[in-house]
């Protein structure tokens, strides 16, 4: 059986449910408990899981984060919150030097089950500070898993596989896709990382859409279709790890590639999936490939700036248009 | 125990009690502080009043985009810092940028365009409220991130002392912004080098639905100071007069060598956080009896019975600023929205930007 | 004025009298600790000692890569604080790791091979020095960056308060690193939360060429705990007595739910930062002094003039603490190198790795 | 006139003269005042400029690149050492969400004329935590510049333009490379931004390679040149801006491209570097463009893991034999 939610809620649901399986599982950070996140995603979980397990916390990002990895290393499973993703670089040497590293640096002797949930995303005019995606630095940084699941079904399984994960998860939801709707099962499941999903099926180009671009990658494609042109939307759902057989199938099929994402283009996770594909499949290329981002410019406020900066269905249809040329 | 909000209706009297006990002072103005000066300071008040209540209106009304942080409430704070402040002084701010760029003598339709995000607004649109800046009045702009405008006020004393001038940076922030870390490391390094910088916490008690007396053991911030070796004090939060007279007695400190000051202004948030807040983590209710003290009309209040003023030169004051305001609002709606291509005008310097052409 | 090194003979003569005015304190057992005890805390400051005494002519004989930071001096600290703990509490490092975890029984056999770059190493040849970890045993880690390990015990901290465990944890960190960020959340975070958290300042008064009362206007650590609304003590860091007593209270009072402490154990590095420190940037005459306060000797004459043990018994300790330093040498000289194929090893949990295969 | 000097001295030249020049460039950081940093880069200049202008900090990081940009906005140029560049992880959230985005917050109105400068590198066994370089990651931040010179020349003449300009400068420096020699002119000069130099001329292969991998490169050039492989290899001395004109014209002549970095391969500037290569001009190409970087793991204490993991002369020359195969 399944039902019809929002991303929101399920992403709701899994926390209850993981936090009901597994007493070790807690959650923290600023205004997740009484006022339940400013999204409403964590509503419920103080009430019914206490304070000891839904902490809301001073505005101390580091040693939220910091904590997250000494309770993970002694028998907790945490789950910080970061109000907006942005801000995770005020915990960026704990994330990028002790967390990502530790296993690694103590021979394999410990153990670091811990997820930190973050928004990314633009829109809304909240302007520079409030707007930004980060996968990219992290999936550049070994020892750190990246999540960005766009789906209802996406985000309470691989939520559920990032609070099981014995290895730290980054968790990206999208601000502008809590309210997406789709089918959730009711029974229990949990989605591996690195397994992409081929969104719809197409011949001509390869689409690989990043988190709230898949579903512009599929109104573009939509549209495409009217004027013939049949594209492929992958979702790849985790950025690290990767699922490039996937991507290299269809490639391999349409022999074009268009990658898109909401974050900056330069050195952005678009530069890496190109490197990747042209490395490991060049000779399936019969055109260059294209990446459809964010403009390299700190997010302005103004409406209409601000509709430049973000890549949106136009963009990737125009890409995939200048591709069939 | 488990609570079902963050303070409760008793637990609420219990802090205006101790508040009233503890920190309530009288209205007095410092010596030194002329009449017209008072009525300046009242004016500014009036302004911000008039300015945010607005803001709220328009942000519902879909005039002004993204988040707004309303400074109703905190006006003697800034009002009555940056009153004490001289030319050339600075400012730094937090994401309640409002207050501050009044205070600091911003001009109402660059701050009104801004929020509307026109191309004459005091950031060319691209900030918003979050990053409301008015740098030639010495107001180094607003920030979205809590804590994240510290260092820079230790920057602009750190060119005070290596430049021998005499010019102070008065570093508002949070209460909630006491606990981050950058909050320590910036009043530890000022201390440490004696820097001209005044640390002037708007304790207002609360960090959106976490109330400061949950988010630190110890909820005095003007006992940190202890631990750096400067003054500490706190002071009425509502009481422009108070906080005049602390930043004077800092801002004289500093200009003389003896390093920062951390000044905690306490009041109450008895509004919302920003303007779509419904507070449903505490009980409206106990907001109310925190009216009492809005330092607006007790700045009027004062005005008046003190025989300073006239009931109607305040009330004239005020029916100004609603003019000024609305003289804002209608010039911002008016103003031209920024032109496409000033998309990546002010991501570098000039010279650099020319130099890369299209290459961006 | 200014000055040509970071501090003069004269100056240190007169931090030298301070100390001796306001924190040596003489030595003497608490009540409770077993002659056993004692013996058995001057046999692994014994070790630290020859372990650390070695390690830097190993590092000079190229046996030990990368870089290397000594305990020498340090050991009552480590050691007392340790010795107070109980099975199953945990600590957090520094840099200067070796020292903390031979006061938490750790291994000197796969110490040795650490940083030797083997793969009987705790951390497989893969952390060296500075990462060094005896996890096993209640040693979540050494760490290269200043500060970063306090998080870790704040997080340690929780894990006791969420299941109900009465363990505690102690976080051990320099003075330099009370001015990280970090230090102060993590204070207030554990102290909001009354973690039972130990915060264990190994105040030797520099950090690297800085000399703290350059770093910080008020150089009393202890005092810092106002602000956070625990007790700060400051003790003899030379005495393994004074510091034994001060985290036994300490951690009573966290085990019973009445949350941090933060201790200053102040004392002097009188010997290079790190093993290649040729300290220039100070007289190096002006450490010479210091060495009556040598913690390692002034325990031993403790035993022998107290009684508690003879003079050859405290010298068999010491013989044999070097007959086991040499035995972890040669141990780990013969052990075998880490083969290539563990590159990967430890990346991340076995499970993802085994299902990512080649594909890292 | 020139003389012979090391990367160090050349640098120490650079701040000298540009502390003369003008007053209001001033120098912070752990141990650069008494201790002339512990490479020896500022010795003699707390000396000259005193205690007002050459600064030795508490352990506070945030607040120094922090309090960088506070001078910067107020009337200094001032230059905030990191000693290791690990740790801009601790002033991630200053560098990233005010330093490069507030000209642009504040609609151009306030000037950041400061530098950022922090050894990255690995090798000698310093393990996990001091031995990342992260110039992919400011890269990907609109409002940063990122300067990798690896030439006495180089690091004197950008080192000036650093500082001289009015725009945030992350400036690194090769932890390996301080004792590289080469001419350095007697007179004044500086280096603009955004031009890549070409160390060797060759019409096989083209490689752009980033900091000390520079060397690695020419060594491998001279060794594959005795193959009868002649391998163009061009600096480009600064990754944002890359002067991607002159890497286009050498991959026009060689149509074969290796990019190479000590940084971790994932999500690093080679793949930026692949992917504008591949959207500029990518019927130029021949081949697959290659990236030998750094392999995607901490870097390890071991002396054999942990040169397994630093790009060498050996790889770099196996990636174009197999280019050439
Ligand atoms: C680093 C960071 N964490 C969290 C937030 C979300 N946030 C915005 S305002 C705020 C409360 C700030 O409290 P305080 O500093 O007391 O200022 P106040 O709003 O009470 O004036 C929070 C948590 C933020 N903007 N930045
Ligand atoms: C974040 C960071 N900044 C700077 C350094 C360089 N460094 C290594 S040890 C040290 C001094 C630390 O002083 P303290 O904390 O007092 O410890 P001590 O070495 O005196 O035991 C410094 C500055 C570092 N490792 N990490
Ligand atoms: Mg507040
Ligand atoms: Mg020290």
């Amino acid at each position: 059986m399944s039902r019809v939610m929002t991303i929101k809620q399920a992403l709701n649901e899994a926390l209850f449910e993981e936090m009901r399986r597994d007493e070790t599982v807690i959650l923290m950070g600023c205004d997740v408990a009484i006022r339940g996140n400013p999204f409403g995603v964590t509503k419920g979980l103080y009430e019914e899981f206490g304070p000891d397990r839904v902490r809301d916390t001073p505005i101390s990002e580091a040693a939220i984060i910091g904590a997250c990895l000494g309770a993970a290393a002694t028998g907790l499973r945490p789950i910080g919150e970061i109000l907006f993703s942005d801000w995770i670089t005020i915990g960026m040497d704990q994330l990028v030097n002790q967390i990502a590293k530790i296993r690694y640096m103590f021979g394999g002797r410990i153990e670091v089950p811990m997820v930190i949930r973050a928004p990314v995303g633009a829109g809304g005019g909240q302007a520079a500070q409030h707007s930004q995606s980060f996968e990219s630095w992290f999936s550049h940084v070994p020892g750190l898993q990246v999540v960005l699941p766009i789906t209802p079904y996406d985000v309470k399984g691989l939520l559920k596989t990032a609070i099981r994960s014995n290895d730290p998860v980054l968790f990206f939801e999208h601000k502008r896709g809590y309210e997406i709707q789709g089918e959730v099962p009711e029974e229990d499941y949990a989605i591996p990382f690195g397994e992409a999903v081929v969104r719809r099926e197409g011949s001509d180009v390869t689409i690989v859409a990043v988190s709230i671009m898949v579903h512009r990658a599929l109104a573009a494609a939509e549209e495409l279709s009217q004027m013939g042109i049949e594209c492929e939307v992958i979702d790849p759902r985790t950025v690290y790890p990767i699922d490039y057989d996937t991507v290299i199938e269809s490639v391999a099929k349409t022999h074009r590639l268009v990658v898109t994402h909401e974050s900056n283009r330069r050195s952005g996770i678009g530069a890496e999936i190109v490197s990747q594909v042209t490395e490991r499949a060049f000779e399936e290329l019969d055109e260059r490939p294209v990446i459809v981002a964010g403009l390299n410019v700190p997010m302005p406020y103004n409406r209409t700036l601000e509709s430049m900066v973000i890549p949106n269905e136009e963009r990737v249809r125009d890409a995939v248009l200048e591709l069939m040329d | 125990m488990m609570r079902t909000c963050s303070i409760t209706m008793e637990e609420s009297e219990a802090v205006l009690e101790e508040f009233k006990k503890e920190v309530l002072a009288s209205m007095e103005p410092p010596p030194g502080l002329s009449v017209e000066g008072q009525l300046e300071i009242y004016r500014k008040m009036a302004v911000i009043r008039v300015f945010d209540t607005r803001v709220k209106e328009l942000w519902k009304q879909n005039f002004i985009y993204g988040l707004a942080h309303s400074y109703v409430g905190a006006e003697a704070i800034g009002v009555g810092a940056c009153a004490a402040l001289r030319d050339g002084d600075y400012i730094t701010s937090t994401h309640r940028g409002h207050g501050h760029t009044i205070a600091m003598g911003g001009d109402l339709k660059k701050m009104m365009a801004e929020l509307m995000g026109k191309y004459d607004g005091y950031c060319r649109g691209k900030g918003g409220s979050m990053h409301i800046a008015a740098v030639d009045e010495g107001m180094l702009g607003a920030t979205g991130i809590v804590g994240s405008g510290m260092p820079i006020a230790v920057g602009a004393g750190l060119t005070a002392s290596v430049l021998k001038k005499d010019f102070v940076t008065v570093c508002f922030h949070g209460d909630g912004g006491t606990n981050q870390g950058i909050w320590h490391e910036s009043i530890n390094l000022s201390s440490t080098w004696d820097l001209p910088v005044i640390f002037l916490c708007e304790n207002n008690q609360w960090a959106i639905s976490f109330p400061y007396s949950q988010a630190a053991k110890n909820p005095r911030v003007a006992d940190r100071a202890i631990g750096y070796g400067i003054p500490g004090v706190t002071v009425d939060g509502f009481n422009v007069f108070s906080v005049y007279a602390a930043v004077k007695e800092a801002a004289d400190r500093a200009r003389n060598g003896e390093g920062p000051t951390l000044i905690e202004a306490k009041f109450y948030r008895y509004i919302g956080h920003f303007v779509a807040d419904d507070e449903h983590y505490r009980d409206l209710a106990s907001n109310e009896p925190w009216g009492e003290l809005d330092p607006v009309r007790r700045m009027a209040d004062y005005l008046v019975e003190s025989g300073t003023a006239s009931q109607e030169e305040v009330e004239n004051i005020y029916v100004e600023a609603q003019t000024a305001v609305e003289e804002a609002i209608e010039y911002a709606k008016q103003a031209p929205e920024p032109s496409p291509d000033t998309l990546y005008e002010g991501l570098y310097s000039p010279e650099f930007l020319q130099s890369r052409g299209e290459d961006i």
